[in-house]
């Protein structure tokens, strides 16, 4: 029996990566098999795709493991990166994968600004509600109150709703997961991959060690069952009212509409000056 | 003897590190001397590896790195495979033998103490392993005095924990003045 | 007017802006995305690649800040375009985290630095030379960046175009290093025909297999670039990496390579890449400069000889990587070195360094900052240091 | 009857995930008392013949450390139908 | 253990990380407000803080980047504050642009850099001292700031102190240039009663009437700072400003003074600020070095005397300003400096250019970057150079 | 009768600034009042204010023309110097007034961050649809099709939703008006200059000379008519089909709720946190 | 009778600017045949009794160059009721 | 003649900068000459100040500045006041005698031009007013020629325009043929 491999793992990763630097139980390596599910189920190439990431555990997901051209950038910018690659190259399918820190924190301005000018790159935003790789430090997404490394005496300020947050900023495709929720992640990949148009998944996931540990969540275990118990549905929730919605996690598709895409709008663009220069 | 060097090795959550603080800790703040430490971890979980390196001397440290250190405490095989090369062939060598069962070749003074059983068997915690060897280093090497390391435990080990420690803090100091005698 | 658009290039003699004619180099040689944020004396550069870029099939993308800017840049140079950015100071200031990255993924692009009078907000239609030690130093860490100075609006096309070449052939970011007079200044330029210009292409990875069959970094004998799109499922990333690409924070062989390799990329190469104007045969006194005040420095020689001084003149037109060599060179065989500099001497540590050895070395600023220096200036303050 | 396999050497332990233990409908998982060359310790599975062949295990598996087999032919095939719960 | 905690100050001997020592001496020199965010290897320095400062009354704002963190600070010691941020490297690149605002505006404000291994992202556990020149020319423009560099936990305490005194009485961004090493090290740390320790405030504007009437910035004596919310109605910005803080963007003359006066404030006081640790007397060999290394000249002087060869040691405590008369004064009394540097000789031509006239002046940098110099190695380098 | 002068000038300009450098039919103009009318009518002094703004024409709106402590900062960054200005002396009432690129292109994460950590200061962004001061460039606000400086061939980009944005980051405060507003600016900033909490308002602004020229879009006049006309007031927006809404300008009080204000947080936590050492 | 008064000299031209003719219900003002200094052109106030004292070109004027005085001793005040469009 | 330096200053909105640049744009292009401006403005939209300054060479110019201007074109009684200091006190001064009215002391070659009276009441085209000075310029100077300034004109102007301008700049040259005679 030796000689089984994980079919995922052998048919998409990187062969002399060894192992994942993840923490027992992190909900990042549940993420990484549901993007790969999707390529696979997508009947879709690696070659078609380059994932862009940012500095965090959560921006490991995709780099170095995925077997693709993969750009690991700086703290906060894969958008901003990923953005150049599309417009660089349309036909690439470009996929970011990163921390709520990175993307929401110091990257916030690029996340919004993509949604707003709807560039075709898909963003996989991981919410475990810290900073975990720089050891349990306060999020824009950890809840008022709990205790961190940096609100030792109880965070004071409130969390971004980030899907919310870019629905308002103009995406068409916006979807909230957890990992509990491993196949709708899927699913919802398989749309944000094969439509044209910004689209974003953010995807609720497990940190144990330090999320949990820092502000006493419990375990993988402890969060996974979190996830199971208070998920609600997009439509149910939107039955509900707010003081029932109280900590509750909302999952599903928010909304997944048709906008004109930036680089398609681009090559569109220069056909037409071009032609009106000639 | 003006200048000590302690490498204390081993994987990761077997509390090497832990044990080089409490001995650095000991010597400055209770036995008035001077002591610098540097650290390494590898970010795994688990099996990963982690080294303190610790300068101990009654003058003012001034090369704050170990190069070839006077005593290594080898908490693991990997250990040795990383830094017995680097001791000095006359150094002091103390192994958990629990973890690391043949003896290393080429030492002059190897102390062997069964840290890993002692701690799991005899006292149910097998987060004491590295206060036991920290009892067999001062033992064997005296470059911090007990009643300094002792005072040090306490402070540093959660409440209700320094019974526990103290012990094995005997039990390591015992094996380890056994051997030199 | 005796113009003509062959390819990309509209050749021929023209008064041009020093911001367009940069514009139009960019365009000559061959760019084909650039991204940027508007920002004073450098906006008429993205102005115009906004309006030509699309008629050649580039994109112009304005960005919400300049980090977006760089970064976008750096992402379309992994797709395989042709790249640049412009901007000034505080777009500088901004950029500095991901022109490291650059560096350190060995990206080619341009950067278009149109300086102005700083620090920080300051004057921003008045320029000044401030930003030398910036561009090669600002970002954490070592690392060696090429940077260009031009004298004039001719400059501003012709070595933009280099700028592009060099950054293609050593796959590092390259600075044009305007001030806001020289942007903003018009004059005679003279661009050449398309079949005038020769241009570089980067080397692309052909190897085939994954990143760890190849060596697509640390070659300091410049290492084809794997892009995107060709199926190499290339690894980039400015962790301490090994040739492969692939991160290491473990082994101090591959730290040291990271960090060095890139730097001994440039200076092995630096003979190819240096390039210095100088005439100072049979002078003892020679007046060192860059950029707009190098104008100044060869109006006061000219007078000084008028004056029956010998003055010589030694001008950078690469300024980074140092041209070190021709200043011991020089420090040889002549007695005194008068830097002048359109700021307070940021350059003159790095002149003295190589020179006070072998022959005196003092520096000249401009008698008000902001003003370049007047010639007869500086033959005043010449006449008394020699006294 | 389909295969689970757990990859026992990239497994990070029931100690600290153990989340094949939480999705398993069939409760089929649990501690093995073997541990890996990383010191985890991963699960065992009793009762395979209870399998469902819902794959659960192998699609949370953060560490792609459980392979499902669903096939008689000992194929690797990923294809599955979407379960929504 | 001989601690106690007198007012801010926690008294007595202990064995501290580098990084906590910093944070202690925040508390102890009054900090009250930092902000910041995290990154290896500075984040014990905020977790600490977050700590410990609203114990004393303090504020510890974890910002969305590093550039609201610079930018928070600035605001806030505008409201009064003694303010701080702790980073790396990567953190200082983003905030270069409001470093220079904070030049520009004259604020006080201490900035801890833990350098890391770059460029960018690089080995985050690992220190190197690559940040030495960027925090004194990566923002743009001509400018003038101070940093120390401590050369163990005890400085870190120490000159964290300083940082403040020098921050608030000069009115200057003043930089603590800890390496990783120095950061994440252990050793014995004095901290002394609160009333040994002596702190130094700003001097606040009492003058009446709007800014017209008084004169706020400018100053090469240090003007008293016109802090916010006491009816003082000041006027800041970083665009070019006069004495009394107004935009000007016409008059060349203010522009020289804009650019000039905040530079000569500090250099005036150089003498206050540079301080160097020297102890070179009848040496024709200096090793010349700071921040970790001067451990390892240090320890090389040690084992050449231990030889029979008399090595002489300098090193700078204060390395911004540079301290260009110190290393004159020893060019003329020695033969030969070796300059040991945590980088790839950063500061090197700062110091050539000041001793290259009258002794000769080497290099030497770690044998592996990222390890600090074995000072056996610098012993037999040292020997070769010699010979 | 040459020694009357405008009241609010008087009180609370500086004497020495002799003009402002708005070109003829800017709104800034009108939005410089409304700020002084509010604080007048109030009966506040300018001593219980610190102005802060960024770089752009709207940037010169308090400053240096207003007689209080004023602070000029970075493009793109005065909310991160008010937040520092506001929790280092939380008496103070902050405000900032910037424009659109400042606060929404450059410096947009810093204000969605204030609006979710709800920091007390009122931010007062000027839409005036372009870059104005470096030139006419396309902003986030510039409306999809019209040509710019940069877009010469159209823009192809959609823009924020400046307030919706800032209303999903968080903010208890949110209004919107245009320069066609004033009196209701006016009564608008009277409520957020007493709130406690993060208020936000934004003002469509006529630019007519960038703007007006470069998108084709008229003079102050045609602007300023554009503004009556096209505005609908929040309620009955609210009864609206998207359909007949487009082309409108909605404006009112979107949300005026209570939340914990973070310097007052702040305050109280030191106060726990020193009496629990002591 | 309220009291309206143009300070010329900050006024930046009806040619350009001219939001009072546009925000006055009475429509009073119109361009006068003077130039300031700085070459605009201010407005003249014709019927000024039809003034109805609602201070918009006042409140819209974006350069201080309009005082209108409601009270019959010219006092400066600001007061006025909300009104509503 | 191988360096002229030229001032051409007046207020925002009267056209002094484009002047400029149709000057070196003609010697450029049109003249092949070498030719260098630099300019400077505020930002006021009206009542500010425009300068430009150009250098016209038969040589490659060296130092780009002007310092010391042979000609001074001053459109307004500001350009006077801020420029008349630096003109060589032989140097040409042409002034637009409707902004000001009276003539500037202590200059030999002072030429009067009603440039705005012109273009206003005789031209319909107040924005002409810079055409009718670059004419007098070129009669007066000839530092560089008029067909040169002529194809310039036509290339620059918007369509339509052509003529009116054509016609300002002969006026202007006539004027100032005729004070030079
Ligand atoms: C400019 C910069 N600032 C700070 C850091 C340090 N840093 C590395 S990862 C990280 C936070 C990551 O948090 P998140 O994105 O949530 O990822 P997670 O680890 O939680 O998956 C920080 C602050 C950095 N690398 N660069
Ligand atoms: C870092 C930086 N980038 C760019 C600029 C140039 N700049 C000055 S103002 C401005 C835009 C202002 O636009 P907005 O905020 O909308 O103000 P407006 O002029 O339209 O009122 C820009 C890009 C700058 N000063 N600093
Ligand atoms: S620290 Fe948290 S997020 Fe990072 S790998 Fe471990 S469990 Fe996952
Ligand atoms: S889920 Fe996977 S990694 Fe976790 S315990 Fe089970 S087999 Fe091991
Ligand atoms: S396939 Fe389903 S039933 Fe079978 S072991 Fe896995 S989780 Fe259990
Ligand atoms: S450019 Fe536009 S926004 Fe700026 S002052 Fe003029 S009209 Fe106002
Ligand atoms: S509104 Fe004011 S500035 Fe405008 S035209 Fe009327 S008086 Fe003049
Ligand atoms: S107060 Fe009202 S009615 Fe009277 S002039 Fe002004 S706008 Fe017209
Ligand atoms: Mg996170
Ligand atoms: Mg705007």
């Amino acid at each position: 029996m030796s000689e089984i491999m994980h079919p995922l793992r052998m048919k998409y990763t990187r062969e002399h990566v060894k192992k994942t630097t993840n923490c027992p139980g992190c909900g990042n390596g549940i993420i990484v098999q549901a993007i790969l599910r999707a390529i696979d189920e997508l009947g879709m190439d690696m070659d078609e795709f380059a994932f862009v990431s940012g500095i965090g555990c959560s921006a490991w997901i995709p780099s170095p493991l995925f077997n693709a051209d993969t750009l690991h950038t700086t703290h906060g910018r894969p958008i901003a990166f990923a953005t150049g690659v599309k417009l660089g190259k349309p036909e690439l399918n470009v996929v970011v994968a990163s921390g709520d820190g990175d993307l929401a924190a110091i990257g916030g301005n690029h996340l919004i600004h993509a949604a707003r000018r709807n560039i075709g790159i898909t963003v996989i935003l991981v919410n475990n509600g810290i900073y975990a790789m720089t050891g349990g430090q306060t999020a824009p997404t950890t809840p008022r109150g709990v205790n961190t490394t940096t609100n030792p005496y109880g965070t004071l300020e409130s969390v971004f709703d980030i899907s919310s947050l870019v629905l308002a900023a103009g995406a068409p495709f916006v979807a909230r997961w957890t990992t509990y929720h491993p196949r709708q992640i899927t699913s919802s990949l398989k749309k944000a991959f094969t439509s044209r148009g910004f689209s974003f998944i953010e995807i609720i996931s497990q940190c144990p060690v330090q999320y949990g540990k820092v502000t006493k969540s419990g375990s993988a275990l402890d969060l996974l069952k979190h996830y199971k118990k208070d998920s609600i549905k997009i439509d149910k929730a939107r039955t509900m009212d707010p003081e029932s919605l109280k900590g509750k996690i909302v999952v599903g598709e928010f909304v997944n509409e048709q906008k004109p895409e930036l680089s398609a709008e681009w090559t569109e663009l220069k056909a037409r000056v071009m032609e009106g220069r000639s | 003897m003006s200048r000590v060097e302690v490498t204390i090795a081993g994987l990761g959550g077997q509390g090497s590190i832990t044990a080089g603080v409490m001995l650095g800790e000991a010597a400055v703040t209770y036995d008035n001397k001077y002591a610098a430490l540097t650290q390494a971890y590898s970010s795994e979980q688990r099996g990963g590896f982690a080294a303190t390196w610790v300068i101990v001397s009654t003058e003012p440290v001034l090369f704050p790195r170990v190069t070839h250190p006077d005593i290594l405490v080898a908490q693991a095989r990997d250990s040795i495979t990383r830094f017995a090369n680097v001791l000095k062939p006359t150094g002091l060598h103390i192994i958990d033998c629990d973890m690391i069962p043949e003896t290393p070749e080429g030492f002059a003074n190897v102390i062997k103490v069964p840290a890993t059983s002692i701690s799991r068997n005899q006292l149910q915690a097998p987060v004491t392993a590295n206060v036991i060897m920290l009892g067999a280093l001062c033992a064997a090497s005296g470059v911090v005095g007990r009643k300094a390391l002792e005072q040090v435990i306490v402070k540093s080990v959660p409440k209700g924990k320094d019974a526990v420690n103290l012990q094995a803090f005997d039990i390591g100091f015992k094996i380890a003045s056994e051997q030199i005698k | 007017m005796s113009s003509k658009t062959t390819g990309n290039v509209m050749a021929g003699t023209h008064f041009l802006m020093g911001n367009i004619a940069c514009a139009e180099g960019a365009i000559a040689a061959g760019c084909n995305f650039a991204a940027g944020y508007p920002i004073t004396p450098a906006t008429e550069i993205i102005n115009h690649l906004a309006k030509k870029l699309p008629l050649h099939g580039g994109i112009f993308l304005q960005t919400e800040d300049e980090i977006s800017a760089i970064s976008s840049i750096v992402g379309a140079s992994w797709s395989g375009c042709k790249v640049l950015t412009a901007t000034s100071g505080p777009g500088i200031s901004l950029m500095q985290e991901n022109i490291g990255f650059a560096v350190a993924t060995e990206t080619p692009l341009v950067i278009i630095d149109v300086q102005r009078l700083g620090p920080s907000t300051g004057v921003p239609s008045i320029g000044l030379a401030g930003d030398i030690v910036q561009v090669a130093r600002g970002s954490h860490g070592d690392y060696q960046i090429i940077a260009l100075c031009p004298d004039g609006p001719q400059e501003m096309f012709d070595l933009t175009v280099r700028a592009f070449n060099l950054s293609e052939k050593y796959r590092v970011p390259v600075f044009l290093m305007a001030e806001g007079f020289i942007g903003h200044m018009r004059e005679r330029v003279v661009i050449p025909d398309a079949s005038e210009l020769s241009l570089v292409a980067r080397t692309i990875q052909r190897g085939a297999g994954g990143p760890m069959q190849r060596q697509d970094f640390l070659d300091a004998a410049v290492a084809p670039m794997p892009v995107f799109g060709n199926g190499l499922k290339s690894h980039v990333t400015s962790s301490c990496h090994d040739e492969h690409g692939m991160r290491n924070l473990s082994d101090p062989e591959i730290m040291h390579k990271f960090i060095t390799k890139p730097i001994e990329k440039i200076m092995r190469h630096r003979d190819d890449i240096i390039q210095v104007e100088k005439n100072y045969k049979d002078c003892d006194i020679v007046l060192v400069a860059y950029g707009s005040v190098s104008r100044s420095a060869k109006a006061a020689a000219e007078l000084a000889r008028a004056d029956g001084l010998k003055v010589g003149i030694f001008r950078f037109i690469t300024c980074w990587p140092f041209p070190g060599e021709e200043i011991r060179e020089m420090a040889e065989s002549v007695k005194h070195m008068i830097v002048l500099e359109n700021n307070c001497g940021q350059l003159f540590p790095y002149i003295k360094a190589e020179a006070a050895h072998a022959c005196r070395v003092d520096f000249i600023g401009p008698q008000t900052l902001g003003q370049i220096h007047d010639p007869e200036y500086v033959l005043s303050r010449l006449k008394e240091m020699v006294r | 009857m389909p295969t689970v396999t757990v990859l026992e050497q990239s497994c990070k332990g029931v100690e600290d995930c153990g989340i094949c233990t939480f999705v398993c409908p069939a409760s089929l998982f649990s501690a093995s008392e073997k541990m890996n060359t990383a010191g985890y310790v991963p699960p065992q599975i009793l009762n395979q013949e209870k399998c469902t062949g819902c794959r659960n295990c192998m699609i949370y598996c953060p560490d792609f450390s459980i392979v499902v087999q669903k096939n008689a032919d000992g194929s690797n095939s990923v294809e599955e139908k979407e379960e929504d719960e």
